[in-house]
Parts: C-alpha cells; sequence; structure tokens
C-alpha cells in the first residue's frame, strides 16, 4: 500500500475536533446538532459500521437556557438496582450537583440506542465553563454554530446603542418622573 | 456473525489478465461431450454431436473439442477454463437446444461462476480523480488563523431579523432623511 | 415642526382626562430635584425636556403607537431595549394611559416585561430590594430561561 | 430353505433418510450448537435462515437506499441546502442523477457535487423552496483557484 | 462423525450378505450403496489431493496437435504451426529425452525436435524495444529513470509467468520441470515465434495487448518509487528554473493527539503545486512533494489514461525500426 | 391559475420536461419577495426592510459573460489534450455507473449483446475531469462524449434459494434462480469536439429519452 494511498486514508477519515458554546442554548436542540457531528453523519463516507464521528468540546454547559419552568418540571429518573432505590431528581436540582450532567444525559438520549452509542459518547467533551484545558482547546479547529440567539441582559448593552436607541413611546406632558 | 461464507465464497468482479482492454480472448479452453451411445437419456447429446458440433468447432477454433463415448454412463460435459477452473455438468435427459444454450453458456464464462457470491456490481482501481472528500476538501486555510471558541463564527446565521435590529434601522433611514431635510432647507 | 410635535402631545394629554385647558406653555417633564449647597438642601420641582425627545421615532408621534399593529415587529421578550422604555426604573409596568398601547399590546407587553424580568434580562430596572444579579437568586430561578411568544395567547 | 424374493419386497426405509438429512445438515454446518447436530434443530433453523437471505436480498437494496440518502444530504448540508430541496431542484433542472450516483460524486470527486451543489442552491433560491439557508464564505472547495489556470 | 463411520460398515456389511443370496443376474445396486460410495470417493480425493496433480497431457482426451492449433487461433494470431510447436520445446526437455533414449540403449540419440533457445533470445529484444518505445510514446513528460522501471516491471520474471498462466501455456510446455522461468521463456518464445510467422505489426499488437495492458489503471507510483521526494522536487524546480518550493501547513485536525492529520501544501512562488496529507508534518510533506513530482511528470493518477488502441504505423514506429 | 392550468394539460401531449420547467420559472419570477416567508403570514401594514435575498441577484449580462468565459477554458483545455482521465456517468439498463476507462461493470439481466462485441454507451448523464464537468440536462450530447465497452463475459450468477414458508399452514415453496448477467470493460472515454454556447438553450423535442 504506497503511502500516497495510507496518507490519503488516513485524510478522510481523520477526525476534526469542534466546539460547541452551550450558552443559552436548549441542550435538546443543541443535542441533535451535536448528536449529528458525534456520529459523523455530517460526512458523505457516513456508515454506521465506519465510526467516522468527530469529537465535540462543549463549552459553558452550565449556562444551558430551559424554556418555561422546565428546570422543576423536568425529572430525571434513576433506579439504583436495589429495592427501594428509585429517585427522581429535578432539572435544577441535578444541574446544581453537576452542571455537565443536563447536557450530558440530553446528547445521551439524542444518540441511537446501539452498542455504539457509549463508545461515541467517549468523544464528548464537557466543561461547565469556558476554562478548557490547553491541550484540548489545541486539538479544536472548527467551531459548531448555535441553534439559538444569545439574548443580551439590558447591563450589558454597551452605551452607545443605548444612547441612540430609537425612543418608541414619549412621557406625558405633565408626568412626573420618579 | 454467522460464518456462512466459509460455505458460500463472495467477491469481486474480476476480469482475468485484463481480458478486454487490448484484444478480448475467449477463455473456454476446452470442453470434452461424454456420452453413451445407444442410451436414451444421451439422445439429446447424440443428437447435437451429428448436427452442430461440427459448425461449433469452426464457429471458435480457439477451443478444443473432445469426445468421450461412454457405454452405460449419463451424458456430461466439463469445460477447462484458462485460469485452471474446471466445470462439470451433467445433461441427462437435456435436449439438443438445452444441450446448446448450456455451452454457449460455457463458452461465454470466463470460469466457473456458480459458487462465487459477487458483492458488488462494478470494480474500478481508480475509484476518485478529482481526489476523495476529507475533512480539509471545504475547509479555507484563513479558518487556520481563528482561535476557537470564536464569538463570530458560533453566531447561527439564518435567524430572522430581530425586533431591534429593526427599530435600529428604521432610526437610521429616519436620521438620514433628516439630515437630507436640513441639508436641502440650509442650501 | 417643533411647534406641531408640543400641540398634538398637548391634545393627546387632554384627551383620556377632559381637564380644563392649561394656561401656560408646559414644558415637560417634572422632576423632583434635591440640591446641597453648603449648609441647606434645597428640594425643588424642575420641570425639564423629556429625555427622550430627541430620539423619538417619527411614526411613534401619534397618540395611539404600538409596536406590532403600526410598525409590524413582533416584539420578543429578547428585545430588552424596547421593553425597558415600557417600564419605571423600579420596574413596574407603564399603564396604558401613559404607554399609548392599545389594550391587546399592553397586555402583551406586560407579560413579555415579566418573561424578561424572570429570565433575568432585565436586571438593573428593579425594585430597590433586589439583588440586581440574577445569579444570585434562590435555587432555581438563578439558572437560565427563556420563553415562547407562541404562549401568549391573546 | 430361505424364501429370498420376499425379502426384496419388504419396505427398507433406513438409510435413504439419512441422506435426505445429509442436505439440510449441509446447510447447518456453520450453526451454534444443536442446530448444527441435531435434526428437528437444523431444519427449522435452515428454514428461518432461507427465509432471512430471502427477505434480506429485499431489505439490503432498502438500507443502501437509506445509507445514500444520508450521504447525500450530509453532503448537500455542507453547501446549506436540504435533501429535500437538492433533489427537487437538480429534477426541476432537468439532471436525473439518482442517489447512488449523487452519493458516489459527494465522496469520490467533491468539485463535481459542489458544482451540482450550487447549480441546485440557486435554482432552489428563484423557485421559492423552502430548506436554503446562509452558508459562512468558508464552504469551498479549497484550490479551485488554480483550476483551468491556463 | 464416528457415528457416521459406524453406520457405512454395518451397511457395507449387511448389503454383502444380501447380495450373495440374490440371483446373480439380477444386477440392481441398492439404493443405499451409491450415495456412500459416492462420498467415500469425493473423501479419498480430498485425501488424495495433496500428491503431485496429474499433467493434463496425461488424460486419454488429449491431442497434442491440436492443442497447439486452438492456442494460436485463440489469440486471434496465425502462426506457422511447426515454429509455434518449437516454441513450446525447451532445452532441457531434449536433454532429458537424450538421456532417457541413452538408458533405453541408443547410443546416439537423435531428437528431430529444436529446442526455442534462439526464439526465445529474438523475443526477449523484441519485447524490451516494443515495450520502451510504447512508455515512452505514452508518457512523454516522465525521465529515463522512469521510463527504465516501468520496462523492468513489465518484462519482469514474474508478470511474465503470470500473463503465460493466463494464456494457457503450461499444459503445452515440454520441458522437465514447469517454473516461473520456464513459463516466462515460452512467453518470449512465442513473441519471438509470432515475429518470425507474422511479421512487425502483429508482434507489436500482440505485445500491446497482453504486456502493455498489465499498466490498466495501475498506480505508477507504486511501481516506481521516488526517494527522497522532496530533495527531487527542490533539484526539478532548479533545472526548470521554477521559485523554490516552499511548504506551508494548510489544514490540521486534532494536532494534539494520536490521530492527527495534517494537509500541506507546497507553494513556488505564490503557485500551489502540490498538496499533501500525513499523520505527521513530515510524512505530509513527502506526500505533497510525491504528488507534484507526478504532476510534473505528468504521472498523477489522474493522469490521462493509457491508449491501447494506438496501431505501429504511428511516428514513434521509425524508431522502433531504427533499434528493431 | 387558468395559466398554470393551460400548461399541465399541454405537458402529457408534449412529453418533453423543458416546457414544464420554463412555465414554471416564468411563474415563479413573480413570487420572488416571498421566497423565505410560509404562506400563512400576513404581511403587516407597513413592511419593515425586506430580508435580504441570500444571493446577490447578477445581472443575466453578467451571467452570460461568465459563462462565454468558462466554456472558452474548457474547450481550450480539451484541445490541447490536457484534460487527463475521465470519468462518466453512464445509465444502463436501468441502473446508472460512475465508470473510468479501463473499468469493469455487471449488468444483470438478459442482455442482447454477447462476448467481444465493442459497444458505444450513449446514454452519459454526466462527464468529468479533474478541472470541469458536463452535466447533461438529462443526457450530454452524443457527438459531444463517445464511451467505448467491449463485453467481457456473460454468465449466470451463483444459486440463489427463494424459499417461502408459511408457518403452521404447511406451506414451503423453495425454488432456485441462477439469473444471467454481462460484465462490460470500459475502453475509454474521450470528449470529441466542442462545447457550443448555443447548444444550451436549443432543446429539440425529436430526442427520444
Amino acid at each position: 500500500m504506497s503511502i500516497l494511498k495510507r496518507t490519503q486514508q488516513w485524510a478522510t477519515f481523520a477526525r476534526t475536533w469542534h466546539i460547541y458554546d452551550c450558552t443559552w442554548q436548549n441542550p435538546f436542540d443543541s443535542a441533535k446538532v451535536v448528536k449529528n457531528h458525534l456520529m459523523g453523519l455530517h460526512k458523505p463516507i457516513y456508515h454506521p459500521m465506519n465510526d467516522c464521528g468527530d469529537h465535540v468540546v462543549l463549552i459553558n454547559t452550565g449556562e444551558i437556557a430551559l424554556p418555561g419552568d422546565e428546570w422543576i418540571k423536568r425529572v430525571y429518573f434513576h433506579h439504583t438496582g436495589y429495592p427501594g432505590g428509585a429517585s427522581w431528581t429535578l432539572a435544577w436540582q441535578l444541574h446544581e450537583k453537576d452542571p455537565t450532567m443536563v447536557m450530558k444525559k440530553a446528547v445521551y438520549a439524542a444518540m441511537k440506542g446501539n452498542l455504539q452509542r457509549r463508545h461515541t459518547m467517549q468523544r464528548l467533551h464537557l466543561f461547565p465553563d469556558d476554562k478548557v484545558p490547553e491541550e484540548i482547546l489545541g486539538n479544536v479547529t472548527s467551531q459548531i454554530k448555535q441553534t439559538r440567539v444569545v439574548p443580551k441582559r439590558l447591563d450589558h448593552i454597551d452605551k452607545e446603542t443605548l444612547e441612540n436607541f430609537p425612543a418608541i413611546m414619549d412621557y406625558p406632558k405633565d408626568y412626573v418622573l420618579r | 456473525m454467522s460464518n456462512s461464507h466459509l460455505f458460500l465464497k463472495s467477491g469481486f468482479p474480476r476480469a482475468p489478465l485484463q481480458n478486454g482492454v487490448g484484444r478480448y480472448i475467449c477463455q473456454l479452453q476446452r470442453i470434452t461431450l461424454k456420452f453413451c451411445k445407444n442410451n436414451g437419456s444421451s439422445r439429446g447429446m447424440r443428437e447435437f454431436i451429428e448436427k452442430q458440433l461440427i459448425d461449433f468447432a469452426k464457429e471458435n477454433p480457439g477451443t478444443v473439442v473432445y469426445v468421450k463415448p461412454r457405454r452405460h454412463r449419463t451424458p456430461v460435459i466439463v469445460a477447462e477454463y484458462l485460469n485452471g477452473d474446471r466445470e462439470w455438468h451433467n445433461c441427462r435427459n437435456l435436449s439438443k437446444e438445452e444441450i446448446t444454450q448450456w455451452i454457449t453458456l460455457m463458452k461465454t464464462q470466463n470460469g466457473s461462476s456458480s459458487s462465487l457470491r459477487l458483492r458488488k456490481m462494478w470494480h474500478t482501481d481508480m475509484p476518485s480523480i478529482q481526489g476523495p472528500w476529507t475533512p480539509f476538501t471545504l475547509k479555507n486555510p484563513a479558518s487556520n488563523l481563528v482561535i476557537f471558541p470564536n464569538e463570530e463564527l458560533s453566531k447561527p446565521l439564518d435567524v430572522e431579523k430581530s425586533a431591534t435590529e429593526k427599530l435600529i434601522e428604521l432610526f437610521r433611514e429616519q436620521r438620514l432623511s433628516e439630515g437630507k431635510l436640513e441639508e436641502n432647507r440650509g442650501n | 415642526m417643533s411647534i406641531l410635535r408640543i400641540v398634538n402631545a398637548f391634545n393627546r394629554s387632554l384627551v383620556p382626562h377632559q381637564r380644563t385647558v392649561a394656561t401656560s406653555a408646559v414644558l415637560g417633564v417634572k422632576q423632583i430635584e434635591v440640591q446641597k449647597q453648603d449648609d441647606t438642601v434645597v428640594i425643588q420641582a424642575v420641570t425639564s425636556e423629556s429625555p427622550r425627545q430627541a430620539l423619538l421615532l417619527k411614526e411613534a408621534c401619534q397618540p395611539k403607537f404600538c409596536p406590532e399593529c403600526s410598525l409590524g415587529l413582533d416584539v420578543k421578550h429578547t428585545d430588552v431595549l424596547i421593553l425597558s422604555q415600557y417600564v419605571r426604573n423600579d420596574g413596574c409596568m407603564l399603564p396604558r394611559r401613559i404607554t399609548g398601547l392599545c389594550k391587546r399590546q399592553q397586555k402583551k407587553m406586560g407579560t413579555l416585561v415579566t418573561m424578561a424580568q424572570k429570565a433575568g434580562l432585565m436586571p438593573n430596572l428593579g425594585p430597590s430590594s433586589s439583588k440586581k444579579d440574577p445569579k444570585q437568586r434562590f435555587g432555581w430561578r438563578k439558572y437560565n430561561k427563556y420563553y415562547y411568544e407562541s404562549s401568549i395567547k391573546y | 430353505m430361505v424364501f429370498t424374493s420376499a425379502a426384496l419386497f419388504v419396505r427398507a426405509r433406513g438409510p435413504d433418510e439419512f441422506w435426505r438429512k445429509r442436505r439440510v445438515f449441509k446447510l447447518a454446518a456453520h450453526f451454534h450448537g444443536r442446530p448444527r447436530n441435531v435434526y428437528t434443530f437444523a431444519v427449522r433453523a435452515v428454514h428461518r435462515a432461507l427465509v432471512y437471505a430471502t427477505k434480506g436480498r429485499k431489505l439490503k437494496k432498502l438500507d443502501m437506499a437509506e445509507l445514500w440518502k444520508t450521504r447525500v444530504s450530509a453532503s448537500a448540508e455542507q453547501y446549506g441546502v436540504s435533501f429535500d430541496a437538492f433533489k427537487n431542484s437538480l429534477l426541476k433542472s432537468n439532471i436525473l442523477l439518482n442517489k447512488k450516483m449523487l452519493a458516489d460524486l459527494a465522496i469520490w470527486e467533491p468539485r463535481s457535487f459542489e458544482a451540482l451543489a450550487q447549480l441546485s442552491r440557486e435554482r432552489a433560491v428563484v423557485e421559492g423552496m423552502p430548506g436554503i439557508q446562509e452558508r459562512s464564505v468558508m464552504n469551498q472547495v479549497y484550490g479551485l483557484k488554480n483550476l483551468l489556470k491556463k | 462423525m464416528s457415528f457416521y463411520f459406524k453406520t457405512s460398515r454395518l451397511l457395507v456389511s449387511r448389503c454383502n450378505s444380501i447380495a450373495l443370496q440374490v440371483p446373480k443376474n439380477v444386477r440392481n445396486i441398492k439404493r443405499w450403496v451409491a450415495p456412500t460410495l459416492r462420498e467415500l470417493n469425493k473423501r479419498s480425493k480430498n485425501v488424495s489431493s495433496n500428491e503431485e496433480i496429474q499433467k493434463r497431457s496425461t488424460f486419454i482426451e488429449w491431442n497434442y496437435n491440436s492443442e497447439v492449433f486452438a492456442f494460436g487461433k485463440r489469440l486471434q494470431e496465425n502462426f506457422n504451426l511447426v515454429t509455434l510447436q518449437r516454441a513450446f520445446v525447451h532445452s532441457s526437455f531434449i536433454t532429458q529425452e537424450e538421456n532417457r533414449q541413452k538408458q533405453l540403449g541408443i547410443e546416439n540419440p537423435e531428437i528431430m525436435l529444436q529446442d526455442n533457445d534462439s526464439l526465445i533470445t529474438a523475443g526477449q529484444r523484441l519485447l524490451f524495444d516494443y515495450v520502451t518505445a510504447f512508455l515512452e510514446h505514452s508518457l512523454p513528460k516522465v525521465p529515463d529513470e522512469g521510463i527504465r522501471a516501468f520496462t523492468t516491471y513489465l518484462t519482469s520474471i514474474s508478470n511474465l509467468a503470470v500473463i503465460s498462466k493466463n494464456l494457457g501455456t503450461f499444459d503445452l510446455i515440454l520441458s522437465d520441470n514447469i517454473d516461473d522461468l520456464t513459463l516466462a521463456n515460452t512467453l518470449l518464445a512465442l513473441i519471438g515465434a509470432l515475429h518470425e510467422s507474422s511479421g512487425d505489426e502483429k508482434t507489436y499488437l500482440f505485445v500491446r495487448d497482453f504486456i502493455c495492458t498489465q499498466l490498466n489503471q495501475k498506480d505508477l507510483y507504486e511501481i516506481w518509487e521516488i526517494s527522497s521526494p522532496f530533495e527531487s522536487l527542490r533539484s526539478y524546480c532548479l533545472q526548470n528554473k521554477l521559485a523554490v518550493p516552499e511548504c506551508r501547513i494548510i489544514g490540521e485536525t486534532a494536532k494534539n493527539t494520536v490521530l492527527s492529520a495534517f494537509h500541506v501544501g507546497i507553494y513556488s512562488k505564490k503557485i500551489l503545486i502540490g498538496q499533501g496529507f500525513g499523520e505527521d508534518v513530515e510524512t505530509a510533506i513527502q506526500t505533497a512533494s510525491i504528488k507534484a513530482l507526478r504532476k510534473f511528470y505528468g504521472i498523477s493518477d489522474n493522469m490521462r489514461p493509457f491508449d491501447f488502441r494506438i496501431k505501429l504505423e504511428n511516428k514513434y514506429s521509425e524508431k522502433v525500426k531504427l533499434n528493431g | 391559475m387558468s395559466f398554470l392550468l393551460k400548461n399541465i394539460v399541454n405537458l402529457p401531449r408534449s412529453g418533453s420536461i423543458n416546457q414544464l420547467t420554463s412555465s414554471f420559472r416564468c411563474l415563479s419570477l413573480t413570487s420572488q419577495l416571498s421566497t423565505r416567508h410560509n404562506l400563512n403570514y400576513k404581511p403587516p401594514k407597513i413592511i419593515a426592510k425586506p430580508i435580504t435575498p441570500i444571493i446577490p441577484q447578477r445581472s443575466p449580462s453578467e451571467d452570460l459573460k461568465a459563462c462565454d468565459n468558462i466554456i472558452s477554458k474548457v474547450n481550450n483545455v480539451i484541445s490541447e489534450k490536457e484534460e487527463g482521465r475521465l470519468f462518466a456517468v453512464i445509465h444502463l439498463c436501468g441502473k446508472q455507473f460512475k465508470v473510468t476507462s479501463g473499468d469493469i461493470i455487471l449488468v444483470e439481466g438478459y442482455w442482447p449483446p454477447t462476448i467481444g462485441d465493442e459497444v458505444r454507451l450513449e446514454k452519459v448523464l454526466l462527464v468529468g475531469g479533474n478541472d470541469f464537468t458536463l452535466i447533461g440536462r438529462p443526457i450530454v450530447d452524443k457527438n459531444l462524449v463517445n464511451v467505448q465497452a467491449t463485453i467481457i463475459e456473460k454468465t449466470l450468477t451463483h444459486t440463489k434459494t427463494h424459499f417461502k414458508k408459511k408457518r403452521r399452514k404447511q406451506y414451503m415453496r423453495i425454488n432456485f434462480q441462477r439469473s444471467p448477467n454481462t460484465m462490460i470493460r470500459i475502453n475509454s472515454i474521450d470528449i470529441s469536439g466542442q462545447i457550443q454556447a448555443n447548444s444550451l438553450e436549443k432543446d429539440d423535442s425529436t430526442k427520444i429519452y
């Protein structure tokens, strides 16, 4: 097998490392996108057997956003296997214990339930905030686009846009400004 | 995993010795026809030999034809090919036409193909001319200079314009039109 | 141009209260000012130009203006710059007679404001007692959340 | 006195059945455990295997079609075109390549596939088909510049 | 399996006892005997297969002349049969005949067969000329060293042996033992015989159709490995007055892990002349320079395919005649 | 709507897909603006600035100039015989194959040509080289591309057992099948002649696909 053919195959099946910023993202919509990249469904050479998935580094998993009151309504069931071992943890309690767990379970559930799932999950690297070890950050060469626009807090908006944002309502004449 | 592949060999379509690239050679080397002179089951074979064997031999001079009359034996065709395959075929009670069909099949074969399961319907050693797809084909070298995590690349692209942006644009237009108003009022 | 603007702003304030016509040309917004001169503290009501005067949108000058009905903007709870204009700086929603919105829009703007406040997008427009930083909230309230505008049914 | 002829007419069932079972055991030679050695289990397993083989020929075609679909939609997504928009616009512009060919082109001839993708993208926007996403400027085959440089 | 043998011994013994009593003139094979015999026969054949296989020429259905005639016709050539037969006779066969006749006591053994040594030498020369001419015509930009590498590959013993085996010379060869060398020599003798019987044109077509077609869809790099590619690329650029090649990393993935891949491009004066991949930068540079070199020599893998249908009277035929 | 109906009615008669696409094309240009919004979106009274279309509209003259430029480039590459190895997508017996010269393809089922025949394959959907691809709509012009092939083998496949069984109904059917297939060697693919720009618009409905 000449060096050309060997390196060509090495490059075709090379694993790229992606990074995904989960601030203000819904974990389940982003899990769909992340799952595609993990399983390699975004590559034309995809085949369920040829394990051509990529690595994905998830940062700011602590900052994920859930719609409405899912934080208190979504429940994660766990059973230790022993009698009376069933436990229901609310989303926010789980998030408080381990900020990466909600996102991890979301990606785990998004993937097809076969033997490769656990193996592919090892290619997922989760970090609660954006402090990522230098070595992993060095591997990253591409960024996955977020699914939702990140809203900006009022006090974070810079003065300049605040100044000349149009006023769409003016106070009546004798209005007492308190 | 079942190891049924041990019993039914599978392979890919191959032609012997790049046959057909330069010129086509018929791969059938020898054919032996065994039959019985007076048994009823060799009647078709005897008819074939009387009527059609001569013009068969004339048509393809490249194959040697042996005729083997054997007492009390069922009629059999044995074809030997250039790649060494030997195909044995029993022609008991076959009519002349069927025997001709079987012989033409043997003539057009490259070897005994009855035991090989083909896994693909085409074969090429040059699958790609523009170079196979790699993660690098659609990667602009400029993206090497980007420091990740990059705010700009992470923004979703195809998102409707939000109300705030629309308002800002409207306001800018209003400012522009007012500016124009002052100008033409000024001069 | 400015005289025209003052006149229709004047008759807009007249319409809901049917008060008698004000005699003097009323300038603008009243504010209570506290000044300290060497030893004396002077508290006086000062009428001044309303701060938004300069930034007013042309379309916004009619008495009845709603972003959705007149301009066709579907406001989301993340459009904080728009929502903050309908809110006092202690976070309470301005009444309809001041905001000049139609009934449906006023209610919708109300829910949008509460959504934004719950999502922690307008921490500085809160009551003085508030901790101003949504991350300090108790329990599940400190985590990010967002809302679907489609859940507003009116 | 031994009557020999009667013996001939007794039905001797035994040995042929032995050979009939060989045919089944030949097909079950690679099975695991008792289906390989015991006839009653072997027959069932062989019948099941033959039914699977017959049905499998059909299934293989369906699985391949599905695989080609995933591959073509994966490579079309690189250019921001969904699979349906891609296929419809190709059909509208009278290009009758089937899924197998599109998948082959996507893997082995990325430049030809890029030409098809741009063509279908433009057609889809003109026809107003849904499923077109904006793509970052980065998506273009590297090295296109020094093509046909003469 | 033991169960099986026990029954067969039982069967055979029982049917012997019955057969004795059966009246003599009734000839019927018992239904259960035939399959067993068939099975035993098949098994014995498997066991005995490892002995030396019977040569086809020792069968009853064997006619040497018709086989040789058919061989000629099969290749769509018309040899004259005498030279063709001579091509198959090797000198080792003749010596073997002589000492066999000596053992039988004939003093001056005279054998009417001639061996094919002269044909072999003629064939060798012809083959070499035609192959080099064909390669020079279809690969103009390749240096001589490359052409020599391709010709040695095409005319190597193993290659010729495979070709002649596939043409069916194995059964026809008359020599004491048949190995790759004898097979290759027979093919050379055939070329010589063809040249004698039907001239240049036919021989060239024969060589082109059977030996040059071995290059069909072949990756020429596997035949002619370029050693130290980057240095040879630099020297090539110097000769052709191109700017000195420099390498740049165009793309990389997972560079801190074991499965790292690099995409390196070689530029001469800002023009991309070759790009290559590799698990580390050095191999990527090597592959990129190999690809660049191959593009200059015109033997990159998407080069113009060989035209196996060109005739002899093309412009290069004079060259063949010169050294032919 | 009547305009659309008129077109659909005469489609079966003319039978060629081009008429339909051209009628749709002029129809669709009118609905340019609503490309991005779904149908049930009621446009508000004052339309805020519409979303800019994704691809900036190029004027047709620019397009034509770019087309001619590319065609002339491809033409001189072909005339200098610089195009290197070509691949073609051919349509044969209901299946499509991507072939280069020297390939082997297998056609299943009964197919009249016998061994040794030289065949020219004319249904070429796409021809491509390293630098350009000619996409046929639906097939590339006959006198532009020439694909030569020889038939090298006509065999039967291995015996496939077709076994049907209905459980507990004593219903079992087995039949064995060896379907014929033909092995074809692709000898050469070459582009002869020049690509004319005007051949793009001309579509003579005499062609039978």
